[in-house]
């Protein structure tokens, strides 16, 4: 029975008449964010093989915030970034950009393609294509097939590319072979090519790793200076860089959040001394190097 | 008539024959006769032999049947051709005194056909009716009952009472029941409870019978004999489903055992082995040159067989992968092409030294034939070996991979390979062992195949694509995958090739595959988690 | 610079292409287009030294015309297209005067339109399904008539036989065989419901369910037999499980077009003995012929297990004809030959003589023999005279109007008796 | 300005090989042509027919090689099943030269083919209807091939089936069509195939000018394909291709529906195959389910690798290198031939991953330091990147 009705359930919300079909009606690309928020994530499970990696989790992320992300290795940061982009399916729970986008139902690409942007923990870029080229496909444009078949640079888009070289410092390599570049450079290329995309969120894993002290400080800046226009959410390990950025930082244990606020009140709250900088606390100089060896 | 006088001279003239035939054997004229006889002659010379000699002229008959019997070219006497340890001796055939000084040259065949043989088996049976040993006297019933003719009732008839065995008995009242249903001159009720009798029955024979009858004049005959066929088909469809079941898991089996060794190579180091199916028949061109080597054991042969193809298989991938494969770590389609040469060169090099025809496996004696459960189940006995076989070598890998400490290094090696190099483990010798173990165990598999189908430079050919399905259709890595997958596949194709035919029913089994992959691309069983990205 | 180099990369190849040799010295060249590699080579490898043998054997002789005879060995490895462009090569490049080759259908349906266009000549030494007559093309292979329907006979009239399996590969020559068969055996008298068509692929190695379905179907009270047109590889797993299943050769016989000597060496027969096949030769035949074909076939392979069949012989029989064809047109071109080769006669292996009829096939004898525990035939049945090839066979609707001959007035090769016209072809 | 045209000369796979290799191509195919046709047979430059009809298999094998290049080369699909689009645009020729027959058969039936009459087939199943019409059976040749490729590549690309998997299936597809195109019940001639072609358009197919004419065609073909492909790979829709098959992942988070790009490159390199198909027909003379065989399909991949992959003119160049090398050797030797194939599996895999062309590029940029200053910009980048 219930089949039936919901067959019947469906066909009339097909035919409802206050509404084209979907796949008629425009793709809506703008974000709603008139409550001032932009991601929401809540009841958040998802398991592997037993192991829960997401553990009703809730976030809320404000619009133009640039909000950090720390946690013990397997608190489920990655697998929230994953999840949020489309990568792994989650068991239960909602994520929503916006007011209207619902994530969970939509592909990698779709939700790239609303302006999320997201760079890896281990730097990913298209080694044996150019520096200039690696940009250019990351420019926001429409990334149909038939589309980019027939593109062609315009003015305008070879100008955002060399704002972007410049932002990242690599206008002087732009014709290398994204391969060939080293490691900090290719974490700055990917940064540069979510910036190229012009994204709305940004989701950055670990991205001072295997940077020299300078370049964790340009980094720092241009995270910063990105906050406000776009929403940042940064997840690091490095606590030095954490607190020179961080405005509101939040905690993950286990799949779910343990605390959250700024980084006084997050070194004041006595379960996050317990489980995570408690341990760092008493012995922090042995804690971050090992973290950084891990990096390395 | 002549059957009865058969029948006399076994049982009054016991005592006296074994003396008797021995002298007069060689002097009878009939004897003779046989050499050189046409085949349209010979079978009146041996109605007169069976009818003089009874019991006695088995050996000669058994000889006969079997193309063993001789004549020496120079006086016309009869001669059986024996093997004794791998020389041609040639024997007396009824007192089994040697023949000293004959050679292939001085002696010629008596040849039979399929006539002949058929004639023979029937003779002996009707001799054999009297036999000692219950089991011959029971197949001596069974032969009789496709060819019930008067005598051969009367005679069944007089052995009935006495018989003491039940299974003799059991066929020789069915031998009766056929008999009397199918005899007009007998009364209605009589026939009746005979073809009631018959329904319990599956030989063939009685089924045959019974169809004939339905066809019968008399109404009620007709009724019965339908019911009576009606409850047959019933139990004989039990049977055959049995027998289909069978067929599917002997056909799974085949393919568990082409498909282990890359369920390993593949399944648990990641390698495109394209050269799987050279390993297993390598493993059969083993089994080949070790019967070579040892051609009066044949029977044995096979325990010498199964090691000695899993360490020629097993050191030819140890040496492919210290060559070849090493140097292409973490680039499995590059890994897949140089292996496919390597198969093309192992293909050309048995070629080149074995030539290019099929090479001749001979099959132990104690695996040919098939065990009778009744008459319309019977399971070869081949297949029934390399159905354990399969499982045997199955779970002996599963506990080489669990308890031992090899096993314990390859699956640290395959879950996380910079790990466990730093924990010390020698990730190059595990690898070569790994490949080694799943090329030897292809090896294996060779030999039990050689049992079954050609060997040739072809063989690996014909089943690296199969298994290759069967891994990935089980899920990569996982074992119980693999077997689950090899016995679903060959009990599906079974089940669909009696409607589609045995192409249809292959390309049905690919096309489902190749849907099933992309619905769920890691295959039956996957590795969940972030590992398995 | 790059440009220069692959200048000269592309003119090197197309160079050495152009620059094939075009060797003209005097000697009369033998094309041999057997597979050496690649799945047929198997069988054909085999015919190849036959012919190697026989040239070298009529080279002893002092060789043709004067001239000595000089083979041209290619391989089309078991692919169809290369047997084209082999034949192509072999008659424009090589200029042979005669080719021996192809073993299944389809090369010689691929090398045909070759043949035809550059009027080369083959000998085609295979049983085959007939339905083809090229002037090009001698068969020397048996085609049905000569080998599928006195076969049938012989298990109808000696054995009693009243039903038929019909099992064979998927391919030409037994869907052909069994159309024949079937036609046959209908005109006999038997019903639809007596016979059995099973086809299997290439290869097929589970011969579980279909033997066990024959072993059924010959349960059933009347006396059954096996007419196998199963190919090759597929044979040996087929008599395996005929063996392993007990279904021996006096319940239902199996009686086999393509199983051969050859095809046994690869075969413990023990379980097999009884089974029947149609030839036209077996090595078994005892003729003074055959005895020094044997010996001579062992000598030249050096290898005393080789054995002989009947590819082989008609091998011979084509190889003896074209060399009498050639000394009686007193030359080797194709039009001569082809005329002079109608009517030659030669001695067969197995005793009588084979002649070349005007269908370009043979009149051969047709022999049944039983499979024997040491991997050789013992003749059981023998036609009493020889059986003329019938290019279009009788029993195919299709067909049955159509002859061949290749002697004026009428020189076709698909002459239709009805419409007394030659269909297709000239155009 | 000078921005625009240094993006366009460093790009790497700009067409900078693309000018030299189709001129070289259609004068090479031209004077072949030229030999054949109009020198007498005696002349020492005379190119025979069969050389002719040898090229023009060479050049539908490099068309095939184009294909298999464009996907695994460029986009990291190996596909091991690219013989059956090939196979499939070969059978629709095949299926239009054989209605060109007409009565003209062995058994002189207006309307079924020979194997049709003594199958003892009544009508002409569906799927033959029309293909006696010249431009539906091409358009066939590529819609079929095109088509199977979309649906495969749809399902496949779609739920991520990549790399091994990917390969095996292909393998699988071609080795199921095999066994289905081998029934004789399919319609298609069964082993036999579709042979004894009789004539093209009217044109007689055994005719020296025909065959030229054929083999000028594929050159001609080759070349426009091998043009388009360059124009297509140096598009920003090449670059994305290029970037799915070094970081798919990547792709997909900044907005690309790879599983999109992905099919329609794999339906544009089966349109390709299917093309070379239907142009390689003709040319031999038989199309018989052999083609479909996996072991073919290999051999494909084996070219590209020899010629060099990812580099369009290797691609052409391995196939025409390697099949020379087979014509020859398979004459010469025929028993080392398997022995040299396999070895050259081998050893290109471990020693040459990239190819004749990667051999070449290697040897190219060994002396680049001490001839040229080609690019400043480039130099300047590797100088920097080294400090």
């Amino acid at each position: 029975m219930s089949a039936i009705e919901n067959t019947v359930e469906n066909l009339r919300e097909t035919f409802r008449r206050d509404q084209v079909w979907p796949f008629l009606a425009p793709t809506q690309t703008k974000v709603n964010v008139d409550n001032q928020m932009i991601l929401y994530v809540e009841g958040l499970n998802l398991s592997f093989d037993g192991f829960k990696a997401l553990n009703n989790l809730n976030l809320y992320v404000n619009d133009g915030e640039l909000r950090c992300l720390i946690g013990a290795n397997g608190a489920g940061k990655t697998t929230l970034m994953d999840v949020i982009t489309g990568k792994t399916q989650c068991d239960s729970g909602t994520v929503f950009f916006g007011q209207n986008h619902n994530l969970l139902n939509k592909d990698e690409a779709e939700i790239a393609q609303l302006g999320i942007g997201r760079k890896f923990q281990k730097p990913t870029v298209f080694e044996e294509q150019t520096v200039f080229d690696n940009l250019e496909l990351s420019l926001k444009t429409d990334k149909g097939v038939l589309p980019t078949l027939f593109s062609r640079l315009t003015p305008t888009q070879i100008d955002r590319i060399d704002e972007v070289l410049k932002i990242i410092g690599l206008a002087k390599h732009r014709f290398m072979l994204a391969g060939a570049l080293s490691h900090g450079q290719k974490q700055w290329l990917e940064i540069g090519m979510l910036l190229a995309a012009d994204p709305r969120l940004l989701l950055i894993d670990e991205p001072v790793a295997g940077m020299t002290p300078q370049e964790t400080e340009k980094t720092a800046e241009l995270l910063t200076s990105l906050a406000g226009e776009r929403t940042v959410i940064v997840v690091e390990h490095d606590m030095e860089f954490v607190r020179s950025i961080a405005r509101t930082v939040t905690v993950l244990h286990q799949g779910s959040v343990l605390a959250e606020g700024t980084m006084d009140q997050i070194q004041s709250n006595k379960d996050v001394i317990e489980v995570y900088l408690g341990e760092e606390a008493g012995e922090s100089e042995v804690g971050e190097d090992a973290v950084e060896g891990e990096n390395a | 008539m002549r059957h009865l006088i058969a029948l006399c001279c076994c049982l009054f003239g016991l005592l006296s024959f074994s003396v008797q035939a021995a002298e007069s054997s060689q002097q009878d004229p009939f004897l003779t006769e046989l050499a050189g006889a046409k085949f349209k002659d010979m079978v009146p010379i041996l109605d007169q032999l069976a009818e003089i000699q009874g019991e006695a002229i088995l050996p000669l008959f058994h000889t006969l049947l079997g193309g063993d019997l001789y004549y020496i070219k120079a006086d016309k006497s009869l001669v059986g051709q024996f093997d004794e340890q791998g020389a041609t001796v040639y024997k007396d055939v009824f007192n089994q005194t040697l023949v000293p000084n004959l050679s292939k040259r001085d002696v010629k065949k008596i040849r039979v056909n399929n006539t002949l043989r058929g004639y023979l088996r029937n003779a002996i049976a009707q001799i054999q009716l009297t036999a000692k040993s219950p089991k011959v006297r029971e197949s001596a019933v069974r032969e009789l009952l496709s060819k019930l003719d008067a005598d051969t009732v009367a005679l069944i008839e007089s052995l009935y009472a006495k018989e003491t065995n039940n299974k003799v008995k059991e066929a020789m009242g069915l031998a009766l029941s056929m008999h009397t249903a199918s005899s007009t001159e007998l009364t209605l009720p009589n026939r009746l409870v005979a073809i009631e009798r018959l329904s319990s029955s599956l030989e063939g024979d009685a089924r045959n019978l019974l169809t004939t009858l339905t066809k019968d004049e008399n109404p009620a005959i007709v009724k019965a004999a339908t019911s009576a066929l009606e409850k047959i088909a019933q139990r004989a469809n039990r049977f055959a489903f049995i027998d289909q079941l069978f067929f599917g898991l002997s056909l799974g089996s085949v393919l568990l055992l082409a498909s282990i060794g890359l369920a390993i190579t593949f399944g648990v180091m990641g390698v495109i082995n394209m050269a799987h199916g050279e390993m297993i028949m390598l493993g059969a061109y083993t089994t080949y040159v070790v019967q070579l080597m040892m051609p009066n054991y044949i029977d044995y042969s096979i325990w010498v067989a199964i090691p000695a193809a899993f360490l020629v298989s097993g050191l030819m991938g140890i040496l492919i992968e210290r060559l070849v494969i090493r140097h292409l770590h973490g680039r499995p389609l590059e890994t897949l092409l140089a292996t496919f040469g390597i198969s093309l060169i192992l293909q050309q090099l048995v070629r080149s030294i074995f030539s290019p025809l099929n090479r001749q496996v001979s099959t132990p004696s104690w695996m040919s034939g098939s065990w009778e459960i009744n008459p319309v189940l019977s399971l070869t006995l081949n297949r029934l070996y390399i159905l354990a076989f399969a499982l045997l070598v199955f779970f002996a890998l599963v506990i080489v991979l669990r308890k031992t400490s090899l096993g314990l290094n390859v699956r640290a090696v395959s879950q996380n390979r910079n790990m466990a190099k730093a924990m010390g483990v020698k990730t190059h010798w595990v690898d070569a062992m790994t490949f080694g173990l799943g090329s030897g165990i292809a090896g294996i598999a060779g030999v039990a195949l050689s049992q079954l189908t050609n060997v040739g430079p072809n063989l690996g050919q014909a089943y690296i694509i199969d298994s290759f399905m069967v891994v990935v259709f089980g899920g990569v890595g996982n074992l119980l995958g693999t077997l689950v997958a090899a016995f679903s596949l060959g009990i599906a194709t079974k089940f669909l090739e009696p409607t589609t035919g045995a192409v249809l029913a292959a390309i049905i089994v690919l096309v489902f595959i190749i849907l099933f992959i992309q619905k769920r691309p890691k295959g039956l069983f996957p590795q969940k988690g972030r590992a398995a990205e | 610079m790059k440009i220069k180099t692959l200048v000269s990369a592309i003119a090197l190849s197309g160079a050495t292409l152009i620059a094939l040799p075009s060797m003209a010295a005097d000697t009369i060249k033998v094309g041999v287009l057997h597979s050496l590699s690649g799945t047929m080579a198997i069988s054909e490898t085999t015919l190849k030294d036959t012919v190697l043998m026989m040239v070298e054997e009529q080279n002893k002789k002092g060789g043709l015309l004067g001239k000595k005879l000089e083979a041209v060995v290619v391989d089309p490895a078991s692919n169809w297209p290369l047997f084209a462009e082999k034949g192509r090569e072999l008659l424009t490049q090589e200029k042979v005067d005669v080719i021996f080759g192809s073993w299944t259908s389809v090369s010689r349906k691929s090398v045909l339109p070759v043949l035809e266009e550059l009027n080369g000549l083959m000998f085609y030494p295979v049983q085959y399904e007939g339905e083809e007559s090229s002037k090009n093309v001698f068969y020397t292979g048996a085609a049905p008539n000569q080998q599928a329907i006195p076969a049938v006979d012989y298990l109808m009239n000696d054995l009693g036989v009243e039903r038929f399996v019909l099992a064979g590969t998927d391919y030409v020559y037994p869907r052909t065989t069994n159309k024949i068969l079937e036609a046959y055996l209908k005109a006999k008298g038997v019903a639809a419901q007596d016979i059995m068509i099973n086809y299997t692929p290439f290869g097929h190695s589970d011969w579980q369910s279909i033997v066990s379905d024959v072993k059924k179907f010959g349960g059933e009270g009347k006396k059954t037999a096996v007419v196998s047109t199963i190919n090759g590889d597929a044979n040996v797993p087929f008599y395996k499980e005929l063996g392993n299943q007990g279904i021996s050769a006096e319940d239902i016989p199996v009686v086999a077009f393509s199983v051969g000597e050859e095809e046994l060496s690869g075969l413990d027969t023990t379980p097999l003995v009884g089974h029947l096949a149609a030839w036209n030769y077996f090595q078994s035949v005892e003729s003074d012929a055959n005895d020094e074909f044997i010996t001579q076939w062992k000598a030249f392979t050096k290898d005393s297990n080789r054995v002989t069949n009947d590819p082989m012989e008609a091998t011979y029989i084509g190889f003896k004809m074209w060399a009498n064809a050639v000394t009686d047109a007193g030359t080797t071109d194709v039009d001569a030959v082809e005329q002079a080769m109608i009517g030659q006669e030669t001695e067969n292996l197995t005793g009588g003589i084979a002649v070349m009829n005007k269908n370009h096939h043979l009149s051969k004898p047709v022999l049944i023999g039983e499979i024997q525990d040491d991997g050789q035939f013992e003749v059981v049945w023998e036609t009493d005279g020889v059986v003329a090839g019938d290019a279009w066979s009788d029993f195919l609707p299709g067909s049955k109007d159509l002859i061949s001959d290749w002697t004026a007035p009428i020189k076709c090769g698909n002459y239709n008796t009805k419409t007394k016209a030659c269909s297709g072809q000239n155009y | 300005m000078t921005r625009l045209t240094e993006w366009f000369s460093a790009g790497r796979s700009s067409g900078k090989h693309t000018l030299p290799f189709v001129v070289i191509l259609l004068v090479v195919s031209l004077l072949a042509s030229g030999a054949n046709l109009l020198l007498p047979e005696d002349s020492a430059l005379y190119v025979s027919t069969y050389t002719i009809t040898l090229l023009g298999k060479y050049l539908c094998y490099a068309m095939l090689a184009l294909a298999v290049d464009i996907i695994w080369g460029y986009c990291g699909i190996l596909s091991l099943g690219h013989g059956a689009f090939f196979a499939l645009g070969g059978y629709a020729m095949g299926m239009y030269l054989m209605r060109q027959i007409g009565d003209r058969g062995v058994y002189g039936d207006p309307l079924l083919p020979d194997f049709m009459v003594f199958l003892d087939w009544k009508e002409l199943p569906w799927f033959w209807l029309g293909m006696d019409n010249f431009g539906f059976a091409m358009l066939m040749a590529v819609v079929v091939p095109g088509l199977l490729a979309f649906v495969f590549g749809w399902l496949a690309f779609r739920s991520r089936v990549t790399g091994v998997y990917l390969s095996i299936m292909t393998q699988a597809l071609t080795y199921a069509l095999l066994l289905a195109f081998f029934r004789n019940e399919m319609g298609f001639g069964g082993n036999n195939g579709l042979t004894d072609f009789k004539e093209i358009l009217g044109f007689d197919l055994q005719a020296d000018s025909t065959r030229v004419s054929l083999f000028m065609i594929t050159a001609f073909l080759l070349a426009v394909l091998f043009v388009v492909s360059q124009r297509i790979l140096s598009s920003r829709f090449g670059k994305v291709v290029l970037a799915i098959r070094d970081a798919e992942a990547r792709s997909r988070f900044i907005g690309y529906r790879t599983d999109r790009y992905k099919v329609w490159l794999f339906v544009y390199s089966a349109v390709i195959a299917g093309i070379a198909g239907a142009l390689y027909v003709p040319q031999v003379g038989i199309i018989n389910p052999g083609e479909f065989s996996p072991i073919n399909s290999i051999e494909m991949v084996i070219w590209v690798a020899v010629g060099g992959r990812g580099t369009l003119i290797g691609a052409v160049i391995g196939a025409i290198l390697v099949n020379y090398a087979k014509t020859r050797f398979t004459a010469i030797l025929p028993d080392a031939w398997l022995f040299a194939l396999g070895a050259m599996f081998v050893l290109v895999t471990l020693y040459l991953p990239k190819g004749l062309m990667g051999l070449y590029a290697q040897m190219m940029a060994k002396r680049r330091p001490r001839i040229l200053e080609e690019s400043a910009v480039k130099e300047s980048a590797t100088k920097e990147s080294e400090v």
